[in-house]
């Protein structure tokens, strides 16, 4: 008991929240622009995923994990733009697009792998070149921290760059005042000059640009290979992330931050042989948590709001 | 398919026999992992032999009984159905086959089931000796008696592997401290390394065994940036990173290749077979010896030739594990 | 009025037809591509595909088989969607569902009627249960179903594993298998066959059956009336005395009643023993296909059955050919893709388009 | 010369939506610094017409002529950056923004040229406020405050994106009495500066209060251009509807007998906020309630508790004839006879995404007892939904047109005959006539005298005072959750019960 209770607040677990954060903080802090500017969009998993193996093929023919890395945004933004014209262009259901999206994601990352790289299932190779740790000389010095927040690589430290520009860009910048105002009455925006469009397509990218880049750290994080669904559901815990945070870039990244953690405690706990099935709803059983947390909290605080209850609308676009 | 044409094997068997043999593996899990790109490779071995192979990857538990009625259909005298809930469909199925393709025989790998299908033949290379052997040389190679172990799920096929190791490890040396976890996934290589990270920083290990499929890499990835040993499983992955010293072989592919020429020539299937020490099953690459010393080479050699004859029973503190057969 | 209400059901009709028409071009098109890029011809790929949907009886009996699963899914899909319940969590009541039916199937002697029809039951209340959770957390807590039932849709998977694994089996394998599933079912819980020598079962004719029933339901009853209007506008719904709560609930409870059918059908007529991660996806197709259907029964049995046509279809192209039948996967979500267009707001606008250029021009 | 003297010129403008002509031939010349109202009945094409000038719609042909010069706006923005401002029928504001970030959304000031730079923001518009007395809290969100602020809000903004021509769409629908004068001194105030006015509304007597020259719209085309001194109310009220029509209710005197609604100590509180404070309140068959009072006094909660979508508090007492209804679901107070028109029409009284007949059997299915046991008589409904339409005489397609096709004034119509057919007992009934012209006010109000007369009672609840007046044979103000009883019909006048319902004119304060 004692032991999981120092697993709990260990610096090994936080240091592989960490870790584990990057892709998730920076994939949700991509979505929360989309959730801002009222598109609903499920198919993070799909963005990570394709640009997971682009990537991998990026890093493979250039050497260089960054350059892997700008492909895989690329991509991502491309996939966007497919996605952008269904959904804004043609009309069709962001959420119905969004699911084809990620089951189609699958097919096609498999299927390229053996088109491009012949092998099946997984490609590993020497010339998969991943990011590069990078040593922070002050940290040195503190004893913790330095465990927890040093030596990581590049797009740790990224994740909480993003994090910060996100909610600078969207609550102290007039275009994410406009942003904000589009998702929340898209007429009134217009009316306000705002061409709802463009804010929605630029939110669409950054965020495919964000869930790119978010899907390009899990391949090149150091273990230099790609094997089919290699997101495993990262997507929809950043979406998860979003939901609860309500498109707060802060909140958002607190909330997947939470599931990182989680993640990383689970690789602890279950050296002490509590079943792995139990120990794995952990982050689930967390999402759903915060969420009744929230809402009490909501409740308390709304107390001068709208008499009626609020019931979220129907899904669409 | 699996990128493989069927052209080639066709051209490569017409002239030998009379009679194309047909063989047909049906596995839930892709290629592209070691233990089953294992297996093909025995089917390849067959191609060599002028057979006609064939590979189905089915994603969901809902296309196995298809698949197999229709591979009996297309006169596929073997099949070699992998992961259980295949074997578990084959078997339901068996005896309809028999009925309607007499000579077809199935073959489920990899799995230890008791049965009475006269079609069918379990087929299995039990990885606790394999596994007793990797504890048994990472009890003798640790410097700070502890050793790990790290699986994908906590399923009852992945802990033959950390029980076996426990095992010989306790047989090695019962000082050693034998700690281990899961990832919990097994398709996601970065939460292999992930686990290794947690393991290494949580505990003194010097050696990690892995066992997780697809994450195993991610494994071995962590074993080389912490600067300890790691133990391969299934194939020899002492091609992945030079700190695996050592793979808990599993050779599938001889044993598939094994047991459909036994069928071609005819021989009678036993409804088991296990293609453990005693029966001639390698438990370790050749290659990896040199990265233990001498003496310990030795001792491992001495400890398969017991196991073989049977003055050490692998399965003593482990009765569950035992296979009847 | 006659005359108007005929001529605007056409419309409709005519706008879907155009829809899957356009569809399935693009999709043909585009898979043609796809297939020949794979070095395969797309003449024979495709010519297998319709053999191994349609070629025998066997092979009707596979397409009957996959399109199960697909009715009863998309039916409990779309009977949450019509009343704005954004249940997602179709999966973790099928997970459920079929768990329940198994544990019966195996554990109780029953006479044989009598067992199919008791699994079966208890499968739906389970399915029903379970979408309870979600259902109660937006009564009680205003969580969102959306995500929640996301969540649950995970929680049930690794639950049912470890139900299966430690509960059932004890931790260990009872019979030497090392699959994590339960025991077989009895014969007298087993749903009979429909075509020799395929899987279909009965469950199929069950399937079609309930996809009527909940046609008739909100064509022609009073409660199906005010479940679509709650559905639609929730505050008008409540203003004249629909108890919207409860009707949410109700709706919940309805579509996990369905979905839990669902996975007790699998296993009664397909798999006769729970296996842990026994799908993949199967709530997800039901979603999309009721999407696409547009949320009407009628058509989601039609869609559903050429979505089981092409998964019998795919599995024999894998088997003929040296393709992999994750082409037709993507094929199948090319045509959800293009199924999804809005085609007359797409030629509204170019038609607009045209005109302002020749203004302009 | 004459040229200059109109800042904005409209020819020969056209507009259709589909088959339907919603604009036939617009000519409008609208002199620099006057007040110029449109009027016309609903679907007259009055917003269209104000649309097409700030380019939310493009027109099908003729021009638009600003300070005599042809022009042709890309964009709203566009037509704002030429001077153009407008105050929408609905208001454009983003609920959880607060008031400074509503009005400087689409023309920020920025600091560094990339940050919001709210102080300088702020400043600029508490100097509008101050130049044009209006007052606003600019850090309350925009959810929280009352239409008459937001309405201010919008003018503000509109200000502030430096406007000379406003156009108000029917700005005095939510407002007060006091409200409405406030508006209009803003007005006349704007004027005096030299900004011109463009303003919508139905409501004539407002029309000659502020208005310089009025236009008249009818089916799409005008009728007429008149200045309001050359033209009667009557008069003008032919142009628009083209017949008489006095707005005046020949009320009936109908036979008072026993109560039918009783309330008795009726306390509401919503997250923690007395709405109602021990209401007692008596409605008799045969007779009509008024409820006067501003916006936001509590109403709403009012018609809420009594046909039970809002929960009361323990020690409260609803009778309905003698049962005690507090603790009743909407739907057996329903099929005891009680009939709701909301206020909000669009949203609670109907489905817009459904057909006509499906919102107007609403209600139909379980009062009455057409349904053979649980099925829906679908014949049964479509003849009842007939009935309706010929009845109230709404302008549809047919029953299966969808009702978001429908116009405001149409979907009111099919409301009101909905609940009037259906509801024999008690009747409550917000805000009738909001925003409907006053042909189909004519309409409503007989239908509603009607029926009182034939013995239902009615709880009337208006922020149209004259309305209240009018119809009611008791009259109550509400302010701040109590009730006033304010005299019989025809007692006090209308400035008495202004007073009333404000307390003396704080009323712009008070918050919702
Ligand atoms: N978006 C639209 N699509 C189709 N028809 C429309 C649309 N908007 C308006 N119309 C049509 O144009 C006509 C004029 O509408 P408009 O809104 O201009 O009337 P209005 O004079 O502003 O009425 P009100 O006083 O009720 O605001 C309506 O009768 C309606 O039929
Ligand atoms: N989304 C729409 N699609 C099609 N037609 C529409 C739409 N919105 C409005 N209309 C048409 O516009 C007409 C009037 O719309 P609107 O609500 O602006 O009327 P209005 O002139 O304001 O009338 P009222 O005074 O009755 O409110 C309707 O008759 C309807 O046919
Ligand atoms: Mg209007
Ligand atoms: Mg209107």
């Amino acid at each position: 008991m004692q032991e999981i209770l120092l697993a709990v607040i260990s610096p090994v677990v936080f240091a592989g929240a960490v870790r584990i954060a990057a892709p998730l903080v920076i994939g949700s802090v991509g979505g929360c622009f989309t959730e801002k500017s009222g598109t609903f969009v499920l198919a993070y998993e799909c963005f990570m995923l394709i640009s997971a193996f682009f990537a991998t093929w990026g890093s493979y023919v250039t050497g260089s994990a960054v350059l892997g890395a700008l492909i895989a945004v690329m991509v991502s933004i491309l996939v966007g733009i497919l996605f952008g014209i269904l959904v804004f262009r043609f009309q069709a259901n962001g959420m119905i697009v969004s699911i084809a999206l990620i089951y189609g994601a699958w097919a096609v990352t498999t299927l390229l792998l053996v088109s491009i790289f012949q092998v099946r299932g997984s490609f590993i190779s020497p010339d998969i070149i991943s990011f590069q740790t990078i040593s922070i000389p002050f940290l040195n010095q503190v004893p913790v921290l330095n465990d927890v927040l040093n030596n990581k690589i590049g797009p740790v430290y990224l994740a909480f760059l993003l994090t910060g520009a996100a909610y600078v860009v969207m609550y102290k910048t007039p275009f994410g005042l406009r942003l904000r105002g589009v998702g929340m009455n898209a007429t009134a925006a217009q009316t306000a000059g705002t061409n709802i469009r463009r804010y929605k397509w630029t939110a669409l990218i950054i965020m495919c640009a964000c869930c790119g880049l978010g899907g390009a750290i899990i391949p090149l994080s150091g273990v230099s290979m790609f094997t089919e669904n290699m997101t495993s559901g990262r997507g929809f815990l950043c979406l998860a992330a979003v939901l609860v945070g309500g498109g707060n870039p802060i909140k958002t990244s607190i909330v997947a931050f939470l599931f990182a953690y989680t993640d990383a405690l689970y690789l602890t706990l279950t050296s002490f042989g509590l079943p792995t099935q139990l120990l794995s709803c952990i982050p689930y059983v967390a999402v759903i948590f915060v969420l009744i947390v929230s809402k009490l909290r909501a409740r308390r605080k709304a107390a001068l709001g709208a008499g009626r209850l609020k019931w979220r609308k129907k899904v669409t676009a | 398919g699996c990128g493989k044409k069927e052209e080639d094997a066709a051209a490569g068997g017409e002239e030998t026999s009379g009679e194309t043999y047909k063989a047909c593996f049906i596995t839930d899990g892709n290629l592209g992992n070691d233990f089953v790109d294992l297996i093909w490779k025995g089917f390849q071995n067959l191609e060599q032999e002028g057979w006609e192979i064939k590979c189905i990857e089915a994603t969901d538990n809902s296309e196995f009984a298809d698949d197999i009625r229709s591979m009996a259909g297309e006169g596929y005298q073997v099949i070699m159905t992998w992961e259980d809930n295949v074997s578990q469909a084959a078997l339901n199925l068996a005896d309809e086959i028999y009925k309607n393709y007499p000579k077809t025989h199935i073959f489920l790998l990899d799995t230890y089931v008791d049965h009475d299908k006269p079609n069918c033949t379990s087929v299995s290379v039990d990885p606790f000796e394999s596994s007793f052997v990797a504890g048994f040389v990472a009890s003798k190679m640790t410097q700070t008696k502890t050793i790990g172990w790290i699986g994908h799920t906590d399923v009852l096929k992945i802990r033959r592997f950390r029980d076996g190791y426990i095992a010989g490890a306790a047989y090695g040396d019962p000082d050693v401290e034998v700690v281990y976890s899961f990832t919990g996934d097994y398709l996601d290589p970065t939460k292999g390394q992930e686990a290794g990270s947690a393991m290494i920083a949580n505990y003194p290990v010097d050696i990690i065994y892995q066992s997780c499929y697809l994450a195993g890499p991610g494994v071995i990835k962590a074993c080389s940036e912490g600067g300890i040993k790691c133990i391969g499983v299934d194939d020899w992955q002492g091609d992945l990173d030079p700190c695996v010293f050592w793979s808990a072989i599993k050779p599938m592919d001889v044993a598939v290749t094994q047991v459909a020429l036994d069928y071609k020539d005819g021989k009678e299937l036993p409804k088991q077979m296990d293609f453990n020490i005693a029966a001639g099953g390698a438990v370790y690459d050749e290659r990896d010896l040199k990265n233990i010393p001498e003496e310990l080479q030795k001792e491992v050699k001495q400890l398969v030739d017991d196991i073989s004859t049977g003055k050490v029973d692998v399965y003593k503190n482990f009765e569950e594990y035992r296979l009847e057969y | 009025m006659q005359m108007r209400k005929k001529l605007e059901i056409n419309e409709e009709a005519k706008s879907n037809l155009i829809r899957y028409a356009a569809a399935l071009l693009a999709v043909l098109l585009i898979g043609a591509v796809l297939i020949a890029v794979q070095g395969e011809n797309p003449g024979k790929a495709f010519s297998e595909i319709i053999k191994g949907a349609f070629g025998s009886k066997i092979n009707i009996g596979n397409t009957l088989r996959h399109t199960m699963p697909c009715i009863l899914t998309a039916i409990a899909a779309a009977v949450a969607f019509k009343s704005g319940v954004n249940n997602l969590g179709l999966e973790g009541q099928i997970y459920f569902g079929a768990l329940t039916a198994a544990v019966l199937g195996y554990a109780f002697k029953l006479p044989p009627g009598v067992h199919v029809i008791v699994c079966l039951l208890a499968s739906g209340v389970a399915g029903m249960l379970y979408a309870l959770l979600p259902a109660m957390l937006k009564l009680v807590f205003q969580v969102d179903e959306l995500i929640s039932t996301l969540m649950f849709n995970f929680i049930a998977v690794l639950l049912t594993e470890y139900i299966t694994m430690w509960w059932i089996m004890g931790g260990r394998g009872s019979d030497g298998s090392n699959a994590i599933s339960t025991p077989p079912m009895a014969a007298s819980a087993r749903l009979p066959g429909l075509i020799q020598g395929s899987s279909a079962s009965l469950g199929v004719v069950l399937a079609f059956l309930v996809a009527v029933l909940v046609y008739l339901f909100y064509r022609y009853t009073v409660k199906g009336y005010e479940l679509k209007q709650v559905g639609e506008n929730i505050r008008f719904a409540r203003a004249y005395g629909i108890p919207v709560a409860r009707t949410f609930l109700g709706i919940f409870l309805m579509s996990g009643f369905i979905s839990g059918l669902c996975g007790g059908i699998e296993m009664s007529g397909s798999y006769g023993s729970f296996t842990a991660k026994f799908i993949t996806n199967m709530g997800w197709d039901g979603i999309l296909i009721a999407y696409i259907a547009k949320q009407n029964p009628i058509a989601i049995v039609v869609v559903s059955f050429l979505w089981g046509a092409l998964r019998a279809g795919s599995l024999q192209m894998e088997r003929m050919t040296s393709l992999n039948k994750l082409t037709v996967n993507i094929i199948q979500m090319l045509f959800v893709l293009f199924a999804a267009i809005d085609y007359k707001a797409l030629l509204d606008h170019m038609r607009q388009k045209h005109i302002r250029s020749r203004e302009a021009g | 010369m004459a040229e200059t003297d109109y800042v904005l010129e409209l020819k020969n403008i056209r507009k259709t939506f589909g088959a339907l002509v919603a604009n036939d031939d617009i000519n409008l010349r609208v002199r620099r610094g006057s007040v110029h109202a449109i009027i016309g009945e609903n679907g007259a094409g009055k917003s269209t017409l104000m649309n097409m000038i700030t380019d939310i719609y493009e027109p099908d042909g003729g021009e638009i002529l600003l300070n005599g010069e042809k022009v042709r706006f890309k964009d709203p923005m566009d037509a704002t950056r030429h001077g153009i401002g407008m105050v929408y029928q609905e208001f454009m504001v983003f609920g959880d923004l607060p008031v400074l970030d509503n009005i400087m959304m689409g023309f920020e000031e920025k600091r560094w040229g990339i940050f919001l730079n709210r102080k300088k923001a702020r400043m600029r518009i508490e100097e509008i406020c101050r130049d044009y007395h209006f007052q606003l809290p600019l850090d309350a969100r925009a959810d929280t405050l009352p239409v008459a602020v937001l309405q201010q809000v919008e003018i503000v903004k509109v200000l502030y994106r430096g406007a000379d021509i406003l156009i108000l769409d029917e700005p005095t629908s939510v407002l007060t009495p006091q409200g409405i004068q406030g508006l209009f001194e803003a007005i006349r105030f704007l004027k005096a500066i030299g900004k011109t006015i463009l303003i919508i509304t139905h409501k004539l007597r407002e029309v000659f209060e502020v208005a310089d020259e009025i236009t008249v719209l009818k089916n799409g085309k005008v009728t007429g251009h008149v200045l309001p001194d050359e033209v009667t109310e009557e008069q003008l009220a032919n142009l628009m509807v083209g017949r008489e029509v006095i707005l005046q209710a020949h009320k009936i005197k109908s036979e008072i007998k026993s109560p039918v609604l009783e309330l008795q100590d009726l306390s509401v509180k919503e997250n923690g906020v007395q709405r109602l404070k021990n209401l007692n309140l008596k409605v008799r068959s045969g007779e009509i309630v008024g409820i006067a009072g501003i916006a936001g006094s509590g109403q709403q909660q009012l018609a809420g508790a009594v046909v039970g979508l809002t929960r009361v508090e323990k020690e409260s007492r609803i009778r309905i004839g003698e049962i005690e209804v507090q603790d009743k679901s909407v739907r057996e107070r329903k099929k005891m006879g009680v009939g709701y028109i909301p206020q909000d029409r669009m949203g609670e009284g109907v489905n817009k995404a459904g057909s006509v007949w499906e919102s107007a059997v609403m209600g139909y299915q379980t009062v009455h007892g057409y349904r053979r046991k649980y099925l829906l008589d679908r014949k049964q409904a479509e003849d009842f939904t007939n009935r309706i339409i010929r009845e109230y005489s709404v302008k549809t397609k047919g029953i299966h047109e969808k009702v978001i096709n429908l116009s405001g004034g149409n979907i009111q119509k099919l409301v009101v005959g909905r609940e009037i057919s259906l509801c024999d007992k008690l009747l409550v009934i917000e805000d009738p006539t909001r925003g409907i012209d006053v042909g189909a006010i004519e309409f409503i109000w007989e239908k509603i005298l009607r029926i009182a007369a034939a013995g239902t009672a009615i709880l009337l609840i208006s922020h149209e005072l004259n309305e209240v007046m009018q119809l009611s044979d008791r009259i109550f103000v509400m302010y701040n959750g109590t009730l006033e009883y304010a005299g019989t019909h025809g007692e006090l006048k209308e400035e008495e019960i202004g007073l009333l319902m404000t307390r003396g004119g704080d009323a712009d304060e008070k918050k919702a």
